[in-house]
């Protein structure tokens, strides 16, 4: 009966998670769209709905009716299959996420371990699609995706190791809890170092602007995802927007002290202590989403062997200075 | 230096080779025959006083029905050094429609020698890769002869492609209506 | 359509109302309300592919800009054309030029649209010469015309919403496969396989 | 691995590529990502300017190099008329003269302002794009005040220009004038200050002075590697020698050595149309003696007696040929470099053949020296910063 009820409840507590999720995602493209067309000194979308509200809605709707090109040249099912990898791995991370104390569909001790594994394996889905499509600018985008990925992989890794030594857990929930004593209820001050590695190596993770080498347009014409047309195309882009919302939630749990209030707030102005810690969280993770889209309409493109050169000989380095720099401090106090 | 100058220095380097010169408009043109235009254009550039380090413009001619050799390669020189400009003229006859390249001495002429091939046939003897530039490998004709008609249809000599594309058209325009 | 309606009504035999035409009683219901859904999507999100030909395609960027931001009514480029909704064919197509257009136009999906901006693309302009083709729709069908050398972009912001009106009276099933897979089947010098796409899937 | 059976991977980049400028068609073989042979491929713009206008007379053939360099419209019109002009020996009212230097220099910054919108948007930059093309949109306008057009003015004739310039126009385009700088500025913080931008320009796509001329490289393409060569200073037509500015010059020849030259000239277009507003004279606007177009199968009248010739073959009956052919060649000085016009007259009302020797032509054939050895993002900003324009290229 307590398993059943169990499986009942974590079904019910996923689908209301996917349900949000969803949502989020959809209204991510329609909050970028907005953002950058105000960084650029126009309006966005104005029309669908009022101030264009439901432009998401329609644009799923048209990808979902359009035609589905499978092209005769592809090696068809790992064509098929590279969009579901990429959305069940860009998914599946946010099982272990909590979004505020206790609100977490599974509570497992190893979760950053567990984000980041799942987050490397939606990078399959990447190569599987550049390899699959037979087309020369999707297999380019895909390479360029699995060398920058594996690059960035570790810098972003490393620069949680602090984060890691100084919570004495790998557990998301008790990383949050941890943060309480320290100033402003956050990693950030401690760890500013790491918090900067991990933040350039989430818009690598992500294929983010200055970072978006898998899919520039202007060099790639839309990368790994060239050939994909209809619903399998618009998966791609769920993941991609996924994977941004699972990175700037990792950022807020780990370095901005998740759900919890900054106490120096609470001190000033009492009354916002009501307030629930999950509008915290979706704030921080709001934040860090404003973040990628201001940084989409202010900067260029690396090269590709900048790029590297920047993981290699910078972030890395960098992430490891601040390991040392905390397990020292970590070892005398 | 004044192009009047310039042309006498020419002729009495290339005494057997310049066929005549005329100035209009403060411009001189110098018409040449063709066996040594290179030789002529070497003598341009190289010469230290002259110094046509520059090609601005390489192009021909087509003066069907007015003179006999048929066509003029036309040269534009200019010296950056000096500031002036010549043109030079060489006749190419119908028949063994062929003149030498200046690819290797102006890196330029490389794209303006295929253009002058891809638009009236002229063969630019020692080009490295002289092919059609403008028009696709396969078109009939050279249209800027003018015997070439001007306006779109071509008739027998279109394109094959595309009328295989206006043939494919044709098909759905049939089932539209 | 009919295994759609079954989907959701089993038991309604289909009438013959008139010789060769059967029609399964109020069945349109269902129908008409994806179709609206469907053609509200579609016109909401045009999405043309990136792809300029000549000095109409300056305005069609002028159009994207700031100034008159087609971002406003969802249109937003897209590079690929596997992505991309409508083509606006914006300059002069020569005829070396439209074996490309050809292929373009078979690779992005159904349901497709093209928008000849300008007067090259509509009928030739002054361009009457040896190596442009007289209109684009000598070879692909269009939509929807727009004149002007080049339009300014409000024509062109006109031209899309003229498109807009146009896709809203459309049933969602209406078979446009007259412009697109038919050529396909027809056509002799291979754009079969240059548009990449299976064949058995358009039998389907 | 058995190493001998491996190939180069071809990519075709183009005709439809968001980063080509319109329908420029590459063929990369690249090995990784490092390019082995860059082969260009143009002409599908190919339009037939050059056999059309045979079939079109002197005026109506004005309309046909708008749509050359679509981005610079107002310049190609002057270039066409002042080779008409000096064909006939026409002489252009003053007023016009500066009205012509005006407007072409308007053209440049606009022609310019789309450069470093694509140019940046190349790179990655999207918002300078957007930024560029509001600055731009207000040009037009101006454009729009006083030819009625955009972007396709037809505005010179041959002679002069078709109407007056009136004083709102200049108030509207003194105003924007004194802005303009702070603009250039504006794109100058968002781009010049950018690590990733001067990373993505220093040292890459590098062209000497020696090889620059011998490509025949003009305008800032030309000046970036170090060369003075500006058809304002050294041929000047209008009413550039009676106005007073530099020549912005490059060392190195990079990318961005190019990039600055068109940064510095915005500046120099905007003293100069500030200098030709101060001096506008009063008087005609178009010559007496140009053709009108109403009548356009009057032929040209060329006095016969401006010819000098001299021939050195006896055998030949060739005097009157010469004096039935006469030709001149015109150049100004484009946003892209040196534009040409080659016309030759057979005293009809036609040309007899109308050669437009076209910058981005030019600087197209310098992509394969270029991309070789580059990376292919490296491609897409040497596409960038020679500027060319396709309309122009393939004619």
């Amino acid at each position: 009966m307590d398993t059943l009820y169990l499986i009942a409840v974590t079904i019910i507590k996923t689908a209301i998670y996917f349900g949000l999720l969803m949502l989020h995602v959809a209204y991510a493209t329609y909050a970028e769209r907005k953002v950058i067309g105000h960084i650029q000194l126009r309006l966005g979308p104005m029309v669908v709905g009022p101030h264009g509200i439901l432009q998401p809605i329609a644009d799923i709707i048209k990808l979902i009716f359009k035609e589905d090109i499978i092209p005769s040249a592809v090696d068809r099912r790992i064509f098929t299959i590279a969009p579901l990898i990429s959305l069940t791995a860009a998914l599946s991370t946010f099982a272990v996420i909590p979004v505020s104390e206790g609100w977490v569909i599974s509570d497992i001790n190893v979760g950053i371990l567990y984000v980041l594994g799942i987050a490397g394996i939606g990078i399959y889905g990447i190569i599987f699609a550049g390899w699959s499509s037979n087309s020369k600018y999707a297999f380019l985008g895909g390479l360029r995706s699995a060398a920058q990925m594996i690059s960035y992989e570790v810098a972003l890794a490393m620069s949680l190791v602090g984060v890691i030594l100084m919570a004495e857990s790998f557990n998301l929930t008790e990383i949050v809890n941890k943060q309480a004593q320290y100033p402003m209820g956050m990693f950030l001050l401690p760890q500013i170092i790491g918090y900067f590695v991990f933040v350039v190596a989430m818009l690598a993770e992500t294929n983010r602007v200055p970072f978006d080498l898998p899919e520039a347009e202007t060099e790639l014409v839309a990368g790994y995802f060239v050939e994909y047309s209809g619903i399998r195309f618009s998966l791609f882009y769920l993941a991609e927007y996924l994977a941004m919302f699972c990175m700037s939630a990792l950022a807020t749990i780990c370095f901005w002290g998740g759900w919890t209030v900054p106490p120096f707030l609470v001190e000033i102005f009492p009354f916002i202590g009501i307030i629930p810690g999950v509008v915290w969280f979706l704030l921080k993770v709001y934040f860090h989403m404003f973040l990628f889209f201001w940084l989409r309409g202010t900067l260029p493109r690396y090269r590709y062997d900048q790029l590297m050169s920047i993981g290699w000989k910078v972030l890395i380095p960098l992430a490891l200075i601040n390991i040392v720099i905390t397990s020292i401090i970590k070892y005398y106090s | 230096m004044n192009p009047t100058e310039i042309v006498k220095r020419l002729k009495d380097s290339f005494p057997e080779e310049i066929l005549w010169y005329r100035c209009f408009r403060n411009e001189c043109d110098v018409t040449v025959k063709k066996e040594k235009n290179r030789e002529i254009l070497l003598y341009l550039k190289n010469t230290p006083s002259l110094e046509f380090d520059y090609l601005i413009d390489l192009t021909a001619v087509d003066y069907l029905g007015f003179r006999e050799p048929r066509f003029d390669v036309v040269y534009h020189l200019m010296s950056i050094k000096h500031r002036h400009r010549i043109r030079i003229k060489a006749e190419v006859p119908e028949q063994g429609c062929c003149i030498s390249s200046v690819a290797d001495i102006w890196k330029t002429a490389d794209w303006f020698e295929r253009e002058c091939f891809d638009m009236f046939g002229i063969i630019f003897k020692g080009h490295p890769d002289l092919r059609r530039i403008l028009l696709p490998e396969d078109w009939n004709g050279f249209p800027l002869r003018k015997d070439y008609p001007v306006h779109s249809d071509l008739g027998d000599k279109e394109w094959k492609t595309y009328r295989e594309l206006k043939e494919a058209a044709r098909g759905w325009k049939d089932n539209e209506s | 359509m009919s295994g759609l309606i079954k989907i959701f009504d089993n038991h309604t035999e289909a009438v013959e109302v008139e010789k060769g035409v059967t029609v399964v009683p109020a069945a349109n219901t269902i129908i008409t309300t994806i179709d609206k859904i469907a053609s509200w999507g579609r016109r909401s999100s045009l999405w043309p592919l990136t792809f300029g030909l000549a000095c109409c395609a300056i305005e069609m960027m002028a159009a994207g800009a700031s100034h008159y931001d087609l971002d406003r009514f969802g249109v937003i480029f897209r590079a690929s054309p596997r992505q991309a909704d409508v083509m606006i064919v914006a300059g002069t197509v020569s005829k070396k030029m439209a074996p490309v257009v050809v292929n373009l136009y078979h690779q992005m999906p159904e349901p497709r649209y093209v928008i000849a901006m300008g007067s090259c693309a509509c009928s030739g302009g002054i361009f009457n010469t040896y190596s442009t083709v007289q209109g684009v729709d000598e070879i692909l069908p269009v939509d929807v015309y727009i004149p002007g050398c080049p339009p300014r972009p409000e024509a062109l912001i006109e031209g899309i919403l003229n498109l807009q009106e146009k896709i809203k009276n459309e049933s969602y099933y209406r078979e446009r496969c007259l412009s697109g897979v038919c050529l396909i089947e027809n056509s002799k010098f291979g754009a079969k396989d240059e548009s990449h796409r299976n064949s058995e899937e358009i039998k389907r | 691995m058995n190493l001998e059976n491996t190939k180069e991977l071809i990519i075709n980049m183009g005709p439809q590529h968001p980063a080509t400028h319109g329908v420029l068609r590459l063929v990369l073989e690249v090995e990784g990502e490092v390019i082995k042979r860059c082969i260009p491929y143009i002409g599908y713009l190919h339009r037939g300017v050059e056999k059309l206008s045979e079939d079109l007379t002197y005026v109506q053939s004005l309309p046909l190099t708008d749509r050359l360099d679509y981005l610079s419209s107002m310049v190609n019109n002057v270039g066409f008329c002042i080779a008409v002009e000096k064909l006939m020996g026409i002489e252009v009212p003053l007023r016009a003269k500066f009205i012509r230097t005006i407007l072409s220099e308007m053209a440049r910054i606009c022609s310019h302002l789309v450069w470093i919108a694509t140019h940046a948007l190349d790179i990655g930059a999207m918002t300078v794009f957007l930024y560029a093309m509001r600055d731009r949109e207000k040009l037009l306008e101006l454009f729009e005040m006083v030819t009625g057009a955009r972007l396709t003015v037809s505005y010179p004739r041959v002679g002069g220009v078709r109407c007056d310039i009136n004083e709102e126009f200049i108030n509207e385009l003194s105003d924007f004038i004194n802005k303009f700088p702070e603009r250039v500025e504006e794109y100058e913080t968002l781009i010049d200050k950018n690590r990733v931008w001067l990373k993505r320009t220093k040292g890459v796509g590098v062209i000497t002075a020696e090889e620059a001329i011998n490509w025949g490289l003009t305008g800032p393409t030309l000046r970036g590697s170090g060369v003075y060569y500006d058809v304002r200073k050294f041929f000047p037509y209008d009413a550039y020698d009676m106005v007073d500015f530099e020549v912005p010059i490059g060392k190195n020849g990079d990318i961005y050595d190019r990039y600055k030259c068109r940064m510095l000239e915005f500046r120099q277009s905007a003293r100069i149309i500030k200098q030709c507003i101060e001096k506008l004279p009063e008087g005609a606007i178009l010559a007496e003696e140009s053709p009108k177009i109403r009548m356009p199968s009057s032929p040209l009248k060329i006095d016969k007696n401006d010819i000098q010739f001299e021939i050195y073959v006896e055998d030949r009956n060739i005097e009157d040929f010469i004096k039935k052919f006469t030709d001149v060649y015109a150049s100004v000085e484009a946003p892209r470099g040196e534009l040409g016009f080659y016309i030759v007259c057979d005293d009809s009302a036609k040309p007899y053949r109308m050669r437009v020797r076209a910058p981005s032509f030019v600087h197209a054939g310098v992509l394969p020296k270029l991309c070789e050895g580059a990376l292919i993002a490296d491609v897409i900003a040497n596409i960038g910063s020679i500027d060319i324009v396709l309309g122009e290229c393939d004619r």
